[in-house]
């Protein structure tokens, strides 16, 4: 399914890991069972050959970890981006978060990637490889004789049927052929969730947001969210809470979460994806996105470098927040 | 003293340069407003953190306003428009998660509006309280 | 052996609920499953397990411990423990169950957790055997058989039957109160099924792993070991694994002030977290390395070491699911130690 | 644990009419910290203050708190009687249960529950205080004026008549600015040249005043009292040291066709000149873009002539580094340009002209030698029409000219009006205004004088069209007195145009962290209050840079800008507000979004080194708030995400300790 290959990919990390332009490589580790694919430092050829993989199951967003990376690691990082990944790359830079120096950053081309729980829906529980064959992905489970033959399509994860761009905005670079930015149906849903009732909404957040265990897994994911000490961890803030102790603190957790990162987001969905619990993070922050770009015009954190976020930034005629309701002249 | 009858508590943030001046003048001109409306005196309404507001809520209030300069007056020039883009989109999210809207507000009040401050507290207060007890927002350890 | 038709599956729920709280794994509707409370109508989910672990009923996330009330300067204290009435947690894997003599061990010996033992006296479990096991189960590796849970009633479920067979004096107490559902079953059909997974136990991808490289006394051997570098490097430091892992029962406690007085509760924390063992002089797990061996040394070495080679891992594969980067206690055993296990 | 003193104020009956003074006391002694509570009739008196002073030494107070009138009104006073009784005047806070509670509540009971409720607030805030102490910094003793216009001139002279050195960058080859181009001035019809050119003279002679012509400032850093400012010195392939000024490679200068930018290119000048006689720096400087020697190497006649050897052909552009203590802008003012104004034919007829060309041609040293002659042809014109408010007042259509009034226009155009009608009383003129604007002293005499003495033809009106016709113009418009369409034949159309700020003002408020407005007009600290200062500290506005003003306004905005300027030269160390921004670094991500928000550029960056827990060093980039420049607004504090960034006086621990108190 995806155009590029590992061995691509491999050829590639391995000249320059040769070349001693870059001293190791930010990719993606074999898992047990051909989906559950671990981020990896790889440091040496041996290494990559071993344990590096590419395929349908390589969502993982690289950009955060460069934060800790380039200040641990000596010399400089290889780190493989997806388009989606790019902008995160460039919101980090926007924010000063990394040394651009350190990093070697190879664009590469991305069809999209597969949710391992859409996978299991068709070919049920008990899987035990996975392996991409054209358009197809062939998916062997205890349970069945013969492998399940799925359609590459009808798995994608939400984030890439919903893609906002195929089109990498930063790299060193590319491999494979540069993609345009997408028209997407990314906000279609928060639409709808705004075309319910208020009573609606509060019943679908209430049940969603109860779910939370507050693992923290979508703070600690999101390349957004990479304060030194978060305000939920800092006990000086007032609002450090370990647990979702109540409704309240699970609302408070995710609106200030999605508050802070408001403008800073690129909507890359490690949240959802990451979330153990299934809570669909993303239509908050997509929210917020589509909220920007409605009342402050179109605004695409990580598209460039450099870029003034719209809520550090104003223009006198601004509408004013008790507008926000009346222009879209809905029930109240 | 009336226990049962039902008393909104609405926290009102005003900057020090317009809003609260133009409390003092309300109180000058001995304008009334309800007493459930207690200020909290910020340098300036972009001092005002979501956290605060939502911090509020949670201790019981039942209605919080946000009152600044007049945009373009701000005593620091660009504060109050800072306040304008992050309480918009703060409270499209509020709204968002099924918050009631009339819990929220901001309102633009300058020291010579003492009338004004007395009237949009009047009014806030009466919204408020046809909404009721804050139940959406509510941390019930924090319940008497 | 007990047999209920499957067809009066809601009625045994109901004539359980009659006396006790009846909690149970229920789907959600993006395709997990949750335990919930039963109520008339509520169907018990087809979901091998739930998300997180029945730890929970007795070890919750969040739980009062005391109350505070301050009035001016006077401070009144308040003991919040009552005592708690009976529950049921029906549907409970064997892993689970397992997980709760894990649990046992660390809040029953002394000092015992008066908050925990209130709630695990009044629990009672019946657990359910695993048909369709997951590619992530391992529980073999900890020497549980997932066709033959322990609890305090075990069942069985077949194509048209649930089969039970109380374990222990609450169990039988507790069929007893539903015998006008329950006829006399033959074991013949709870063989031929555990027959039946067996063989697919037998083919799990993870069977051949193996805990001979851990138990107490290993941590000389397996504390330096080069590999928890590499197999640290990418973790986030979230708390996923420990929040949805059965066996985790590290807490921390807090005071929450209400503005009238002050809530000490307690809350799960996590191994993984920076702030975890900080103390006065700093923290004694400096790096993200330091405390994620910490948290398979401590399932492997140092709680066997502690309680007669009792491992604090029952290989239920939630971690394997849940990690945002797929690093688990799997890859660790693989890795560490010389195990390849393959 | 503070030890607070609560003081309860009766305020007379204001407080104590409606709010029960003694239970409040009573039931604040119960608040946690509060060690003593008392109340008393006025605690504002010199009574009410000693009882506090007294009770910080009987019960050893380390907090105070005050339920009074608004902290608007007494908040000094009390902040001053706990400096006397040796306390950080910043433990007070104030619980206003005045203006927020008795004067708005009239129930004696509901008023009183709000006294405890706010007074809670405020001893849950002051648990929260720590003394603050305001940060200093030092001065330093020099001033810098960037414009050499009439505003700048003026500035600078009144700066340095104090005794302190200041610097002018004037970005053309003198000083002078609009006003050097002027003929006479309004109400009273001296003679431009005639007042401003001994100025000129005094800046030049004046051993404080530095003047960097031809210069431009490039960078701005520091704050208050401190600012480190980059001049170039653009080469002006002239030794300024040595030229005297005496024009004879002027004379001799072969390239004698450029457009003279002083007349607005009504004539030309040589490759090399001297803007115009009275000049200062009375220097010669070669345009690069005209001269053959510069542009080819063909030529040399200035060198080979200058006497003084004063001509350098490989003169660079020179950069100055100076640090200075307050900065002042007069960058001045520009006509809009008349291309948007194609109605009035500006570009087709040579005959349509702007105001400031027709102060050019009515000057004595201007292209006509002061003689009233049309452009085109050098013929007397016997009609003329001015027209006032062209691209001013233009609301409707903003893309074109601008909304504001341009307020010099009506009286420039009465002054041309009645000058013309005093010289040429053969000539008929008329003036087109939407309405004659004329506050200020002597100026509606000076217009009713044009009216009435020299019978200029005012027509309320405007003007829809003038098409060139032959040797005339054709003037179509409306007089909407008499409400009919008029059509006048004139010779000669003068257009009142808007005055817009330089353009070197925008990226000038950049470097200065100066705030503007949408029209780029410099914003005002305060528009009625702090009229002349900037609201970033240190900077100061003169003149039409910060709106739109005549000479004798601009010259007392210069003057009041100097006087702030002295005022703070005067000092030896600044001291601050200390209720500042801070930020806490070892929270601080260093992602700059603070920065983004700080009106006053307070905040800047610094890599720093830190010891990691785990003995690993590690370099990150954090921010610094620098208290002299910080106003303590607290943008910066939402705007961080981390929370790293805090407001002393108004911590976000201090204002979640007064929600909490008031939603008990």
């Amino acid at each position: 399914m995806q155009k590029i290959t590992r061995e691509q990919l491999l050829e590639k990390a391995c000249a320059l890991l040769a070349s001693g332009e870059v001293s190791c490589v930010l990719g993606w580790g074999a898992g047990e069972f051909g989906y559950d694919v671990t981020p990896t430092v790889f440091k040496t050829a041996e290494e990559l050959k071993e344990g590096f993989v590419f395929g349908d199951f390589c969502g993982v967003n690289f950009s955060k970890y460069l934060v800790s990376k380039t200040q641990k690691l000596e010399g400089k990082i290889l780190v493989f981006l997806k388009p989606c990944d790019t902008y995160s790359f460039n919101q980090l830079l926007t924010e000063h978060r990394f040394d651009r120096e350190k990093v070697y950053a190879v664009g590469i081309p991305c069809e999209g990637m597969a949710d391992i729980a859409k996978v299991k829906a068709i070919a049920g529980e008990g899987i035990v490889s996975i392996e991409a064959k054209g358009e197809k992905l062939l998916v062997t489970t205890l349970y069945e004789d013969a492998p399940v033959e799925i359609d590459a399509k009808d798995v994608l994860a939400e984030r890439c049927v919903n893609c906002k761009s195929k089109k990498h905005v930063a790299y060193d670079e590319l491999l494979g052929e540069e993609g345009d930015v997408l028209d997407s149906a990314r906000f279609d849903e928060v639409a709808r969730l705004e075309a319910m009732t208020p009573d609606e909404r509060f019943a679908f957040w209430q049940n969603e947001l109860s779910k939370c265990i507050r693992c923290n897994a979508c703070r600690d994911a999101c390349p957004a969210c990479t304060c030194e000490k978060c305000v939920f961890d800092n006990p000086n803030s007032g609002v450090e809470n370990k647990s979702p102790a109540n409704s309240f603190e699970e609302k408070m957790f995710h609106i200030i979460r999605a508050f802070h990162v408001a403008g800073r987001c690129t909507d890359c969905g490690e949240c959802s994806r990451v979330c153990p619990q299934n809570i669909p993070l993303h239509l908050l922050n997509r929210k917020f996105i589509k909220d920007i770009n409605e009342f402050y015009g179109e605004y695409q954190a990580g598209a460039e470098v450099g870029a003034r976020a719209p809520l550090v930034n104003y223009t006198t005629e601004d509408l004013e927040p008790g507008e926000v309701f009346d222009r879209r002249g809905e029930n109240a | 003293m009336q226990v049962n009858e039902y008393k909104p508590l609405i926290v009102a943030f005003c900057c020090n340069w317009c809003s609260y001046a133009g409390a003092d003048l309300a109180g000058n001109n001995r304008l009334a407003y309800p007493a459930d409306v207690k200020i909290i005196r910020v340098p300036c309404s972009c001092r005002v953190n979501p956290m605060f507001i939502l911090r509020a809520f949670q201790r019981g209030a039942d209605g919080v306003i946000i009152c600044g300069c007049h945009p373009g007056d701000c005593h620091y020039t660009s504060g109050n428009y800072y306040t304008r883009r992050r309480m918009a989109a703060l409270f499209s999210m509020l709204d968002f998660l099924g918050i009631e809207r009339a819990r929220t507000r901001v309102e633009w009040v300058s020291a010579a509006e003492g009338a004004k401050f007395a009237a949009t507290m009047n009014d806030f207060a009466e919204k408020v309280a046809a909404l009721g007890e804050n139940k959406r927002l509510e941390d019930l350890r924090c319940k008497k | 052996m007990l047999k209920c038709s499957l067809d009066k599956l809601q009625a045994l729920f109901a004539k359980i609920a009659e006396n006790a709280k009846l909690y149970l794994p229920i789907d959600n509707s993006d395709g997990t499953a949750s335990y919930g409370e039963w109520s008339e109508g509520t169907a018990w989910s087809n979901a091998l397990n739930t998300t997180k672990s029945p730890k929970d009923f007795f070890f919750p996330q969040t739980e009062d411990l005391m109350k505070f009330k301050t009035e001016g300067k006077n401070i009144e204290v308040i003991d919040v423990r009552r005592e708690c009435e009976d529950f049921v947690i029906f549907g409970v894997r064997a892993c689970d169950v397992k997980s709760f003599d894990i649990l046992d061990r660390v809040f029953l010996t002394e000092p015992r957790d008066s908050y925990y033992a209130m709630k695990r006296a009044h629990g009672i479990i019946v657990s359910v055997a695993c048909q369709k096991p997951a590619e992530t189960c391992f529980c073999g590796t900890f020497g549980i058989d997932a066709t033959e849970p322990a609890g305090d009633v075990t069942a069985w479920k077949s194509e048209d039957a649930l089969y039970l067979r109380a374990n222990t004096e609450k169990g039988s107490a507790l069929l007893d109160k539903l015998a006008d559902l329950l006829e006399e079953g033959s074991d013949e059909a709870v063989t031929a099924q555990k027959e039946k997974t067996k063989k697919i136990l037998d083919k799990l991808p993870l069977k051949e792993l193996t805990t001979d490289a851990f138990g107490g006394g290993k941590t000389k051997e397996l504390f330096d070991d080069p590999a928890w570098d590499a197999l640290s490097a990418t973790c986030l430091g979230c708390g996923t694994c420990t929040f949805v892992c059965p066996t985790c029962q590290c807490y921390d406690i807090k005071d929450f002030n209400t503005g009238n007085g002050v809530v000490r509760y307690r809350c799960w924390d996590s191994c993984m977290y920076s702030e975890f063992t900080r103390m006065a002089h700093g923290n004694n797990r400096l790096t993200q390395k330091e405390r994620f061996r910490q948290r398979f040394m401590h399932k492997l070495v140092y709680f066997p070491e502690n309680n007669d080679g009792m491992f604090s891992c029952v290989g239920c594969g939630r971690c394997l699911a849940k990690c945002p980067i797929s690093m688990n206690i799997v890859k660790v055993m693989k890795k560490i130690g010389g195990n390849k296990g393959e | 644990m503070q030890r607070v003193g609560v003081f309860v104020c009766w305020c007379g009956s204001n407080i104590a009419g409606t709010v029960d003074v003694q239970a409040v006391s009573e039931a604040l002694k119960n608040e946690p910290g509060v060690v003593y509570s008392a109340n008393y009739q006025y605690m504002c008196s010199q009574a009410g203050q000693e009882m506090i002073k007294a009770a910080v030494k009987e019960h050893r107070l380390t907090g105070i708190v005050v339920c009074s009138c608004s902290p608007r009104m007494h908040e000094a006073t009390f902040r001053k009687t706990a400096a006397a009784a040796g306390l950080n005047p910043y433990m007070v806070e104030i619980a206003n249960i005045r203006e927020q509670c008795s004067w708005v509540h009239k129930d004696m009971m509901t008023g009183t529950e709000k006294a405890i409720i706010l007074g809670k607030a405020a001893i849950a805030k002051v648990n929260l205080n720590a003394p603050l102490t305001p940060g200093e910094s030092p001065v330093t003793k020099r001033a810098l004026v960037i414009g050499g216009g009439i505003a700048g001139i003026q500035t600078a002279l009144d700066i340095a008549d104090a005794g302190f050195p200041v610097d002018i960058v004037e970005k053309q080859p003198t000083i002078g600015g609009k006003m050097a181009q002027l003929d006479k001035t309004f109400p009273t019809l001296d003679c431009a040249a005639c007042i401003l050119t001994p100025k000129m003279v005094d800046v030049a002679q004046n051993e404080k005043i530095r003047i960097f012509s031809y210069s431009e400032v490039t960078d701005v850093h520091g704050f208050v009292g401190n600012f480190d400012v980059k001049i170039k010195k653009k080469a002006r392939y002239v030794k300024e040291d040595i030229c005297t000024g005496c024009g004879a490679c002027v004379e001799k200068c072969p390239m004698k066709k450029v457009p003279n930018e002083f007349n607005l290119g009504m004539d030309n000048r040589h490759a090399i000149y001297i803007p115009f006689a009275q000049a200062v720096p009375k220097v010669a400087t070669i345009d690069p873009n005209a001269c053959n020697m510069l542009k080819n190497g063909k030529c040399g006649v200035c060198a080979k002539v200058c006497a003084a050897g004063a001509i350098d052909y490989k003169q660079k552009d020179e950069i100055i580094e100076e640090k200075y203590g307050a900065i002042v802008v007069a960058t001045g003012f520009n006509p809009i340009s008349m291309d948007k104004f194609d109605e009035f034919a500006y570009s087709q007829s040579k005959d349509v002209i702007t105001s400031l060309e027709f102060e050019r041609l009515t000057n004595a040293a201007g292209p006509s030698a002061g003689k009233l002659l049309r452009p085109s042809d050098g013929k007397h014109p016997h009609t003329i029409v001015f027209v006032q408010c062209v691209g001013s007042r233009c609301a409707a259509c903003a893309e074109k000219g601008k909304e504001y009034c341009s307020k010099i226009c009506c009286m420039y155009t009465a002054k041309h009006a009645m000058l013309t009608r005093d010289k040429y009383p053969d000539t008929e003129v008329y003036v087109f205004y939407i309405d004659a604007r004329t506050p200020g002293k002597n100026f509606d005499e000076f217009y009713r004088r044009a009216v009435e003495e020299y019978g200029v033809k005012y027509i309320k009106g405007m003007v829809g069209k003038v098409v060139p016709e032959g040797d005339k113009l054709k003037v179509q418009a409306s007089d909407l007195i008499a409400n009919k369409q008029l059509h006048i034949d004139a010779d000669l159309v003068v257009l009142a145009a808007a005055i817009e700020p330089d353009k070197s003002a925008r990226p000038l408020a950049t470097m200065l962290t100066a705030s503007m407005d949408t029209n780029d007009f410099f914003t005002e600290a305060h528009p009625k209050l702090r009229p002349v200062e900037s609201p970033t500290a240190g900077v100061f506005l003169s003149g039409a840079c910060q709106g739109p003003k005549d000479i004798p306004e601009t010259v007392s905005q210069a003057g009041a800008a100097a006087s702030k300027v002295i005022g703070l030269l005067a000092k030896d160390k600044l001291t601050g507000n200390p209720c500042v921004a801070s930020s806490n670094e070892l929270m601080c991500n260093g992602c700059s979004t603070c920065e983004r928000v700080c009106p006053y550029g307070a905040i800047t960056y610094i890599d720093k080194e830190f010891r990691m827990p785990d003995r690993t060093t590690k370099i990150r980039r954090v921010a610094v708030v620098n208290p002299a420049v910080c106003q303590g607004c607290g943008a910066c504090t939402v705007a961080c995400p981390s929370g790293a960034m805090d407001l002393n006086g108004f911590k976000n621990s201090q204002i979640m300790a007064e929600v909490d108190a008031i939603c008990k």
